[in-house]
């Protein structure tokens, strides 16, 4: 049973831009969708298993857009390259932010407070910062299809890139939950106290899930930046790790599945209303989706995947 | 010589600058500190409802044709009201409940606030088109603006009003008792809901009328909720929770870190030295200056 | 040999004194029990022992390491373990998974980590709890899971905090026999606090009084028992139970 | 990932392979009927128009004039016959918002293109937002008509991009042509410059070309003061304005910071002999006028298009608009006034030039490079009144006009030889 489902949505997945006839636009807002629904997997680690409720993916995905961006438009470096440096400098800021806040023991609002800080702070550095980026959008050089530099003027090459970082994002996430890490995160979550006398150096470990976390976005920004051509500070953006944060909590919090089927569902759904109502109503896509998200929470407090956990439990039962 | 004098002039127009733009960001600093405290209540939207403030104030002042200012009298009342609804809508179900569900339902406050506003009034800033204090009084060098002194002073005056309430009155002591021991409040024989749904309500009145002070002088978007929101965080952690003098002293901390940061460096730099600010008291004084918690 | 040394340490919160220079030495092997009314500064001092509070004079030595700027977890390592006095579980964790975390610590791999957590569930007797998730427990039963994540990490000291409250007197019987039972396998030095009279006079070699902050007495659970300046300090609530026990 | 996938049997590899061919039989018969390139038929029904505008966001105000505009001209056109070279056929707009982002632009021109297939974009009316639809647009042949400023658009060597309005160092400069030439009437010169400008591309440019004009006349700014677009407290930057001592400020604005700008300069009684804008956004358009009140009186602000402009259809089209839409129409409405006019010629070029295929982009680019306007609709809207495109598409005969605000209303001041009223200066 499990094989067929995954062999199947795997399938789905990967044939998925011909199902959408090649068609660059909605293969756009589907690699968007994705995008945002990696971002919400790589928060499964900071937020679902460490129990950090951070708003700081804006700060991440904003920097690995810079850094690839810069380092594609000023020394011709290949994006590959950038995506991973990119993810080092968000490691780097990461680990300035996050070590001083676990060692003082930042925690619940004020750590998210702190994260949501972050992504205007370095909004406003990356806009007096000139040099490197500042108020004026950088343009990143046209390729018709050039793989080794990682721009193309396809979607569908976005596409893969995206669905190749989801998938490795799924099997990290998936390792930890089942190993040591995911043990201890939780462990650390659930009573930090107890934790830290059996042993487990909290502080390191949450370092370990933010690190993680601040990678992966950041591998988010450098794709996204390569997509659409051009970097700009407006990509530090703190609605991204609302967002994020609130879809998470929607589909379940700390549960596996739930944060990612969300995202999926609850984006798509936003899109479809953009298509439909943004035209007609300009933000009106926005309250309905708003409402979605508070209906849920107000009434499924324990989220959406653990929901339809119990859900297929009755269904086997019987 | 000059360039002294000069530079202590610019340092003078801008302290003063910052000690009114802090008195006004203290009133709705204390309506968050308010709620934290006596009914430890996170509430993550507050930016938010400052922002629904401002576009009322502005709303009100457009329609009417009244001050900003004016708009105040119907605002206190009207957001005492939103605090009665948001309680039963939203809060009353995790008032309770362990922070990370507060958060996560405040947050979803966030989302819808935001875009409703943007539905209705759309993402340009609005600012009403005019106010009876659009003028200044000289001082020396130093200008002030009239709109930000008036606002700077019903601002103080309504902090007192407040002093007093909760020293004076029955309610009051109630709710600084509960600030320290909710479980001896509800002993002493108070109602901890209604006392919750006071606070709540006088926390949106400051709020309201923080909404239309703020209006007198500047524009609102959107997205203005999230500098609110952080400000009135930041400040409070600054204080730590406990006195009103505290809360007004950080503000006005604030108010100088942003008028001097846009005064005297860069306008488009003031956040990273508020928010910069922000993280640095989170990391080295965790409980605040003047806090008992 | 010497395991551990308490040396000289003060605590104070404001101005209560928590803990009086108070000097302590427990060998290799021994177990020690901890008594004292409330608020005695019994969980104080075992908090400072595991690193979650700093002293503010004083040392603690444990085997032969100066341990005061440790972090717990570090302390943990070295090979100390601790039980708490109210019951810190995770929530969402199953007592299999709970257990496992503790072993964790001194396994190289899942396999070796999962061996021994199944020994120390074996051992504590709640083999049976194994699928059930901690927030379904009870709190006697939560203090089992405790001390088998405890055991999990394979200690060498381990300190044990009111783990008998709210037992049944042939419940703690059972508890004593049990403890002494884990010691014996796993050649551990044990550390209690407890109030309930019958499990310390039962499992201790040697029993500690602590009073307001203060050692007042120290010595044989037969001589501590006789001691005036106990009967003093416990005159009253403790005094019946005590009698009753000798 | 999971032990249980491992086990492949011989059924599930063929049913894998089964559901892989399927799957992409289905989608390749899809993508090749989706795909098929329009064929060039000589009968062509309607002519496809993208108009992308930030209908919602920072910039709605523009956007939605634009669209206002877009809307009245193409109904003007299709009811005048469509284009009759290509038989009559009729102009269909297509709307799209670009959100006030440069990424909601780019969504927008991706969609446009690849779903609706449009023939032409015009937008995006901010630069930096036109930039990014460009690399959409330019692979695929399609001409975008910007009615953005931004002097590099045209500069960086893109092929299918036409521009009419003037660009934005044009704007600066007659900015600085008009105080000068203001100040000279009464015996006076410029001596202490200070220059304001919101921080994007389009006020760093327009407050270049300021520079620039000011540098060549021997003229040094006193302070150049960048803000934020979203700012919403303009008292710490008129502090810095007072601190400079200055007696004329150019100022490039958006909408919302000038509406902010003006009564922060009425609150704080900013005292200077005067206050002129560049590049055609805010201020002096009636929507400003009406957001400030009496804060803007007086100020003035360059225009890529003149609303007084005495020609007989400029004169009947801002009667129209006016009884439509109830206002004036400015910057915004004017760009799309003679881009859309000019199009409509390119497009009847296009018809008789190559009515196998008119409406391809290389096509249809020479068609536009061809065209001198010095009448019609197009030419009696534009300032200059004459429309001839140079090789990287911006007009050969661009100029901009100044307006100021007299009385509450916007007055044509500059050029000089054609103001309606002669500008009133120093300010009280």
């Amino acid at each position: 049973m499990r094989f067929w489902q995954l062999a199947s949505f795997g399938g789905f997945l990967l044939l998925l831009p011909l199902i959408l006839g090649l068609n660059d636009y909605y293969i756009f807002l589907t690699t968007l969708i994705l995008l945002y629904t990696v971002i919400v997997m790589a928060w499964y680690f900071i937020g679902g298993l460490a129990g950090q409720l951070d708003l700081g993916a804006g700060a991440y995905h904003g920097l690995g857009a810079v850094v690839t961006g810069y380092l594609m438009i000023y020394y011709n470096v290949s994006g590959w390259i950038g995506l991973v440096l990119g993810g080092l400098a968000a490691m780097g800021v990461a680990f300035i932010v996050g070590f001083p806040s676990f060692r003082f023991g930042l925690k619940e609002v004020w750590y998210a407070l702190a994260s949501l800080g972050l992504v205007l702070i370095l909004q406003k550095i990356f806009l007096l910062w000139t040099d490197v980026a500042g108020p004026l959008e950088r343009y990143i050089p046209f390729r018709e299809f050039d793989p080794l530099y990682m721009r193309a003027r396809a979607k569908w090459f976005y596409y893969y890139i995206t669905l190749g970082l989801l998938l490795i994002t799924f099997y990290l996430a998936h390792r930890a939950k089942r190993g040591k890490l995911g043990l201890y995160l939780v462990s650390i979550r659930d009573e930090e106290e107890a934790a830290e006398m059996l042993g487990i150096d909290t502080r390191r470990y949450k370092l370990v899930a933010l690190l993680t976390y601040s990678f992966i976005t950041a591998v988010t920004g450098g794709i996204y930046a390569s997509m659409v051509g051009f970097y700009h500070p407006i990509l530090f953006d703190g609605w991204i790790g609302i967002q994020t944060a609130t879809i998470a909590i929607v589909g379940g919090l700390g549960h596996f599945w739930g944060p990612p089927l969300t995202s999926v569902i609850l984006l798509s759904i936003a899109e479809y209303l953009r298509i439909n109502l943004g035209g007609t109503i300009p933000g009106l896509h926005q309250v309905i989706f708003g409402a979605i998200l508070i209906t849920a929470i107000l009434f499924k407090p324990a989220g959406i995947g653990p929901y339809l956990e119990s859900l297929i439990e009755k269904v086997r039962k019987r | 010589m000059d360039l002294l004098i000069d530079f202590a002039i610019s340092l003078a127009r801008n302290v003063v600058l910052g000690i009114m733009m802090g008195s006004v960001y203290a009133l709705a600093a204390m309506g968050l500190a308010l709620l934290f405290g006596v009914a430890n209540l996170i509430n993550f939207a507050h930016g938010e409802y400052v922002m629904l403030a401002m576009y009322m104030a502005y709303f009100f002042s457009v329609t009417l044709v009244i001050d900003p200012v004016v708009s105040s009298i119907i605002n206190i009342p009207l957001f005492f009201l939103i605090g009665l609804v948001t309680y039963f809508l939203f809060f009353k179900r995790v008032i309770n409940a362990p922070p990370l569900s507060q958060i996560a339902v405040t947050v979803g406050v966030v989302v819808l606030l935001r875009n409703i506003a943007l539905v209705i009034w759309q993402a340009e800033p609005k600012a009403p088109p005019f106010t009876i204090f659009s003028a200044s009084y000289e001082m020396g060098p130093i200008t002030i603006p009239l709109d930000k002194l008036f606002a700077t002073i019903i601002s103080i005056t309504s902090l007192i009003l407040l002093y007093l309430f909760l020293e004076r009155s029955k309610f009051g002591t109630a709710m600084r008792a509960a600030a320290d021991d909710v479980d001896a409040v509800s002993m002493m024989g108070i109602d901890t809901g209604r006392l919750f749904l006071l606070t709540l309500g006088i926390s949106m009145m400051l709020v309201g009328l923080s909404g239309s002070l703020i209006m007198m002088y500047q524009a609102v978007t959107p997205t203005s909720g999230l500098l609110f929101g952080l400000l009135s965080w930041a400040i409070v952690a600054l204080a730590g929770l406990g006195s009103i003098r505290g809360i007004y002293l950080a503000a006005v901390i604030f108010g100088l870190a942003d008028a001097l940061a846009s005064g005297m460096w860069d306008p488009r730099g003031r956040e990273i030295i508020l928010y910069g600010l922000f993280i640095l008291i989170l990391w080295l004084k965790p409980r605040g200056l003047w806090g008992r918690r | 040999m010497k395991v551990l040394e308490v040396r000289d340490i003060t605590k104070k919160f404001g101005a209560l004194v928590a803990l009086n220079s108070i000097n302590l030495n427990v060998d290799e092997g021994e177990t020690v029990g901890i008594i004292g009314p409330n608020g005695a500064g019994k969980t104080t001092l075992f908090n400072i022992i595991t690193g979650f509070l700093k002293p503010d004079k004083g040392t603690v030595w444990i085997f032969g390491r100066n341990v005061n700027s440790w972090r717990p977890h570090k302390i943990a390592s070295l090979g100390v373990s601790r039980c708490f006095q109210i019951v810190k579980p995770f929530p969402s964790l199953t007592v299999w998974e709970t257990v496992v975390v503790g072993s964790y610590l001194k396994s190289r791999d899942a396999s070796e980590a999962h061996e021994a957590a199944l020994e120390a569930l074996k051992l504590v007797g709640i083999t049976d709890l194994k699928d059930r998730l901690s927030r379904e427990l009870n709190i006697p039963q939560l203090k089992l899971v405790e001390l088998a994540r405890s055991i999990a990490t394979r200690p060498k000291i381990l300190l044990i905090d009111e783990i008998a409250a709210g037992l049944t007197p042939t419940e703690v019987d059972k508890m004593v026999k049990k403890l002494k039972e884990i010691k014996e396998r796993l050649g551990l030095t044990l550390l209690v606090v407890e109030h309930v009279m019958k499990f310390v006079m039962g499992l201790s070699e040697r029993i500690i009084v602590l009073h307001y902050g203060e050692k007042i007495a120290e010595g044989s659970p037969e001589s501590i028992s006789k001691d005036p300046r106990v009967i003093e300090a416990y005159l009253g609530t403790k005094w019946a139970e005590m009698r009753e026990w000798s | 990932m999971n032990s249980r996938c491992n086990g492949l049997t011989k059924l599930q590899a063929i049913v894998v392979v089964i559901v892989l061919v399927i799957g992409v039989a289905v989608g390749g018969i899809f993508a090749i009927t989706l795909l098929q390139p329009t064929t060039p038929t000589a009968k062509v029904e309607e002519i496809r128009v993208g108009l992308v505008e930030p209908l919602t966001g920072t910039y709605a105000v523009f956007g939605n004039e634009a669209k206002m505009a877009a809307e009245l001209i193409v109904e003007q056109i299709n009811a005048q016959g469509g284009i009759k070279s290509l038989g009559g056929a009729k102009i269909k707009l297509i709307v799209e918002d670009s959100k006030s982002t440069a990424d909601g632009a780019r969504l927008a021109a991706e969609k446009l293109v690849s779903v609706d297939r449009v023939n032409v974009i015009v937008g995006a009316f901010i630069s930096a937002h036109t930039l990014t639809m460009l690399d959409v647009t330019e692979p695929n042949k399609v001409i975008v008509m910007a009615d953005a400023l931004v002097d590099y658009l045209t500069a960086r060597g893109f092929k299918y991009i036409v521009r009419l309005p003037p660009k934005a160092s044009v704007h600066g400069a007659t900015a600085v042509d008009f105080v000068v030439g203001l100040m000279k009437q009464k015996g006076e010169k410029i001596t202490r410059p200070v220059l304001v400008h919101f921080d994007g591309l389009f006020g760093e440019v327009t407050g270049d070309g300021v520079y620039q004009r000011l540098r060549d006349l021997g003229i040094k700014l006193v302070d150049r003061i960048k803000y934020p677009t979203d700012i919403t407290d303009m008292a710490p930057i008129i502090e810095r304005i007072k601190a400079a001592e200055p007696d004329v400020v150019f100022v490039v604005p958006y909408f919302a910071d000038s509406v902010l700008f003006a009564k922060a300069v009425k609150t704080l009684g900013l005292k200077v002999k005067f206050i002129a804008a560049a590049g055609g956004t805010g201020l002096a358009d009636p929507d400003s006028i009406k957001a400030a009140g009496d804060a803007v009186e007086l100020m003035t602000n360059t225009y890529s298009y003149d609303p007084f402009l005495p020609t007989e259809y400029n004169k009947k089209l801002v009667e129209d608009f006016r009884k439509r839409y109830g206002k004036l129409p400015t910057e915004a409405a004017g760009i799309i006034f003679y881009t859309l006019w000019t199009l409509k010629e390119g497009l009847e070029l296009s018809g008789q030039k190559y009515p196998q295929d008119p409406l391809n982009g290389d096509n249809l680019m020479a068609c536009f490079m061809e065209l001198d306007l010095k009448s019609g609709p197009a030419a009696e809207t534009y300032p200059t009144g004459r429309i001839k495109l140079l090789p990287n598409g911006d007009n050969m005969y661009a100029g901009a006009v100044v307006l100021q605000v007299q009385g509450g209303k916007p007055v044509l001041v500059y050029p000089f030889e054609k103001a309606q009223a002669s500008a009133i200066y120093p300010r009280p």
